[in-house]
């Protein structure tokens, strides 16, 4: 059942490749199908051996409670994208290629299959940051990709050679973990260079910062919450922590880095992806801090992702239409960009309050300080470049001459219903909490993982 | 020994990934990199005295080097391809952008319009 | 090693195909990443990946040797050159 | 400086692999079959006991391509190859939507020789990568590089006729294809239960007419990657389509 996630989007890609009109349609159509799939009739612990291959011969999916909110909550992206981003009809196609990956990517519990999902996804992320005249960007964006790419395939190899099999959970079972450890390195930079931490930045500002309405959200909020999905899976539930120091210190190097460039910078794009690299460099030290075993602080980096997520979301969006101008035309924008920029902050009352004091509690407790200093200090320059912006733009003088842009209906909606719910969660965390917490509680599980995915014998 | 052709391979093609400032000399960079990965991948199921495995009237009985690797490799080249026509697409749009595929004349490009 | 004659005469026939091919590889790799022209790389490129075709055979990997010669050397190589040809023919105007 | 830093990175990444990497791996040549789930691909014995397989006299196998490889990239990790698919249509889709601005076709001097020499080998060559393609269970080869000879013989077309063009029925055949593929796995996931299940009985090793659903996927594969391929390069030649 569940590989209908992955056939039908696939499907729909390929009958439609000759009718590029139909996209409009379809997109939404395959998400609202996934959504409802999901909700209604698959629900966690399920296994399906691709092919009636029994799982260590054939590729396995498996869709577990760590996998769960995040296929939700990526399929619910998606479904927000389509109805409130403006795209060239072609580019459906694309996306509909991207959520077929996405929902692979999440899925899979193979090696080599995770490999090829990746490169579909990279492949898209490069077609999609190409737009608007910005192909340098996007072949240095390739260069890089690629290079993770490479380095996972060697990765994935070596794990073949290591354990026999590809299978993930038999291969993380059976492989010594000296050997996994190695492997593990190669795989753990090219995710790191997804990421967009290792390179400390240097190239996904040109990307997100393209002006389009699909580059940025699709590449800031779906992609990384992907990615950070797979992150997880490798290096808490199989493979085990690998080299998380150095990780920790390059996490909290690129934190410093983004925000100390965010704040220098001139325009609003080059801020928000600054913004949107330093929310993803937090998670990735609160990870590595947290990558022992400590599930209270995996639950709060998880929350703290949520929020990131939806923010840089609603962020880019408003930035994608309004492109600088101000709000005294668009008001229902103005206040979710505001809404946001609170919770971005960390203001009470909002989910981003919840996800900082439940960070930094989760911190203390584990005794470390100079992640929670780093993000004191991330947070104070945070809040001062965002008040800037807000304030900048709710006063912005419009010129009469320059025509009025506003936010279509569904943009309205969207940017509204996602900038409000952080407000909810703000008042009742515990409805995303009971979730992280059951993904934190499950994530470093490895005998559950392993029982399930070879459910079908050896 | 076969290992060592592919890592030095590996090294060329970084080396030149990281020092040339042609873009196109990147990308050719690239495409080395690659045939070395296939060449190392292929290379782990090699079994001395094995036969190709496929069953034909030269071997009608199994003795035959690891077929995986080499099932792993063909999907790897083929994604290759895919990658490198996205890339000398991306090309032709970078020279009709900026008029150039040299990384440093881009740059002056750019703070020219800057 | 003890002895380089040894070394020499405890060869086999495939370690001296890796010796000759994967030598005559290394220095079309520098010489493509070197070139002073493009064009002279992409040709380097596709003697490479016609090199690897012979490693694949002497692998027993007919099946990745026969895409390998019809994608890397074949098809790879005349992408790149018509994309170094469009790029020259703006470089004129 | 670029070259030092070049040198620098190349030298750690050497060392990494040399020095940490190959120690871990086995040695070159000698390689443990028996530990590996490859054992069981090569006599077919994933869901039974195991048997030899003998060419041309076992019948009735779980799976039944003489060509080990092509069993695996078809049959046993066959969504690997959807994927791969995959990749090939993003990049082939991104070509067409990256399709350059300002028109600038590449042009070619025609010549005689090149010209008659084309019509004589053209159908050859079509010949020769639907061989490849329709006895990828059999001999080495495949939907993959049958489908890219075929487009290398639209490139010969190409460089020979300066005014062909690859039209709109690439996009058509790469739609059936396709969404042949996935339907063929649908098809599996109506009869067996579980998506890309081969549904076919397998036959004898080594005939023509073997391997359950091996053939279908692979001139289905073959038919989509020569129409991906042969648009591409159309597309990256010509800039403009429309």
């Amino acid at each position: 059942m569940i590989t209908l996630l992955v056939a039908v989007p696939l499907a729909f890609a390929f009958a439609t490749v000759a009718f590029p009109k139909l996209n409009k349609y379809v997109f939404p159509l395959v998400t609202l199908f996934n959504l409802t799939l999901l909700i209604g009739y698959v629900h966690p612990t399920q296994v399906v051996e691709v092919g009636k291959w029994p799982a260590l011969y054939g590729i396995v999916l498996l869709l577990d409670n760590v996998n769960y909110p995040f296929l939700i909550l990526v399929n619910l992206i998606l479904l927000a994208v389509s109805i409130s981003a403006t795209f060239q009809d072609k580019l459906g196609t694309l996306l509909i290629v991207l959520t077929a990956a996405l929902n692979g990517l999440l899925l899979t519990g193979d090696f080599f299959n995770a490999f090829v999902f990746l490169e579909i996804i990279s492949a898209v992320a490069y077609i999609l940051s190409a737009q608007n005249k910005n192909s340098y960007a996007a072949f240095k964006y390739l260069i890089f990709g690629a290079i993770a790419g490479t380095l996972y395939l060697i990765g994935a190899v070596s794990m073949y050679v290591y354990a026999g099999t590809l299978n993930m959970g038999y291969a993380g079972f059976i492989a010594s973990h000296e050997y996994l450890e190695i492997a593990g390195i190669l795989m753990l930079i090219a995710l790191l260079i997804e990421l967009k931490v290792l390179p400390l930045g240097l190239w996904a500002p040109d990307v997100y910062s393209n002006g389009s309405t699909l580059t940025p959200v699709i590449l800031g909020s779906a992609i990384t919450l992907t990615m950070f999905y797979f992150y997880a899976r490798l290096f808490f539930n199989i493979i085990g922590p690998v080299n998380t120091n150095l990780v920790y210190v390059l996490a909290i190097v690129s934190l410093i880095f983004a925000q100390l460039a965010a704040m220098k910078q001139r325009t609003l794009g080059r801020t928000l992806s600054y913004l949107a690299i330093a929310g993803a460099s937090t998670v990735m030290a609160a990870f590595s801090a947290g990558a022992m075993g400590d599930e209270k602080l995996i639950s709060a980096a998880l929350l703290y992702l949520f929020n990131d997520i939806i923010a840089v979301f609603v962020l880019f969006i408003i930035f994608g239409y309004l492109n600088g101008k101000g709000f005294k035309d668009n008001t229902v924008a103005g206040i979710a960009f505001s809404l946001v920029s609170i919770s971005l902050i960390g203001f009470p009352l909002t989910a981003g309050f919840w996800a900082k004091i439940n960070l930094l509690t989760a911190l203390f407790e584990a005794g470390d300080y100079i992640l929670p200093a780093v993000l004191l200090a991330a947070a104070v320059i945070q809040a001062g470049y965002l008040i800037k912006w807000n304030v900048d733009l709710w006063y912005v003088d419009n010129d009469s001459e320059t025509e009025e842009i506003y936010l279509p209906f569904g943009a309205q909606l969207v940017v509204l219903l996602f900038a409000l719910a952080l407000v909810v969660i703000g008042f009742m965390p515990d409805l995303i909490k009971a979730y992280t917490d059951k993904i934190a509680s499950h994530i470093f599980d490895f005998k559950t993982y392993f029982d399930t995915i070879l459910k079908g014998g050896m | 020994m076969i290992y060592y052709i592919a890592f030095i391979l590996i090294g060329v093609g970084l080396y030149g990934i990281v020092s040339q400032k042609n873009l196109f000399k990147q990308l050719v960079s690239l495409t080395i990199i690659d045939t070395a990965v296939n060449i190392f991948i292929v290379s782990l199921g090699y079994l001395d005295g094995a036969e190709a495995p496929i069953y034909s009237y030269v071997t009608p009985v199994a003795n035959f080097v690891d077929p995986l690797p080499q099932a792993l490799v063909l999907t790897a080249i083929v994604i290759g391809v895919g990658i490198l026509a996205l890339a000398s697409m991306l090309l032709i749009h970078i020279n009709e952008e900026h008029g150039s595929v040299d990384v440093e004349e881009i740059r002056a490009a750019k703070e020219v319009i800057e | 090693m003890t002895n380089i004659f040894e070394f020499f005469s405890n060869l086999q026939l495939i370690d001296w195909v890796f010796y000759f091919v994967g030598g005559l590889m290394i220095v079309f790799s520098l010489f493509a990443v070197e070139a002073k022209k493009v064009f002279d790389s992409i040709l380097a490129l596709s003697a490479l990946s016609l090199l690897s075709v012979l490693l694949f055979i002497v692998l027993k990997a007919p099946d990745v040797a026969i895409t390998e010669a019809a994608v890397g050397s074949g098809l790879a190589s005349a992408v790149m050159i018509f994309a170094l040809f469009r790029i020259k023919a703006g470089e004129k105007k | 400086m670029r070259r030092i830093w070049a040198l620098l990175i190349t030298a750690v990444f050497v060392y990494f692999l040399i020095g940490i990497y190959l120690p871990t791996l086995p040695e070159f040549g000698n390689i443990d079959m028996f530990r590996r789930v490859s054992f069981d691909y090569i006599s077919k014995s994933t869901t039974r006991e195991y048997q030899p397989v003998e060419f041309k006299h076992s019948k009735g196998l779980e799976e039944g391509s003489a060509n080990v490889v092509t069993s695996i990239v078809v049959n046993y990790r066959s969504f690997d190859t959807l994927g791969e698919v995959t990749v090939l249509f993003t990049a082939a889709l991104g070509v067409g939507i990256l399709a350059s601005i300002r028109k600038r076709r590449v042009e070619f001097e025609e010549h005689r020789v090149l010209s008659v020499a084309t019509g004589i080998v053209f159908p050859l060559i079509l010949l020769f990568g639907a061989y490849i393609f329709i006895h990828g269970h059999l001999t080495p080869g495949g939907g993959f590089p049958g489908g890219t000879v075929i487009a290398l013989g639209v490139l010969l077309l190409m460089l020979a006729k300066n005014e062909f063009k690859v039209t709109d029925v690439a996009k058509y055949t790469e739609q059936i294809a396709g969404s042949g593929y996935v339907l063929v796995g649908l098809i599996g996931m109506a009869i067996a239960g579980v998506f890309l299940a081969n549904f076919f009985p397998t036959g004898i090793v080594g005939e023509l007419f073997s391997a359950g659903v091996v053939p279908i996927v692979y001139t289905l594969i073959g038919f989509k990657v020569g129409a991906e391929l042969s648009s591409l390069v159309s597309e990256l030649r010509e800039g403009d389509r429309a």
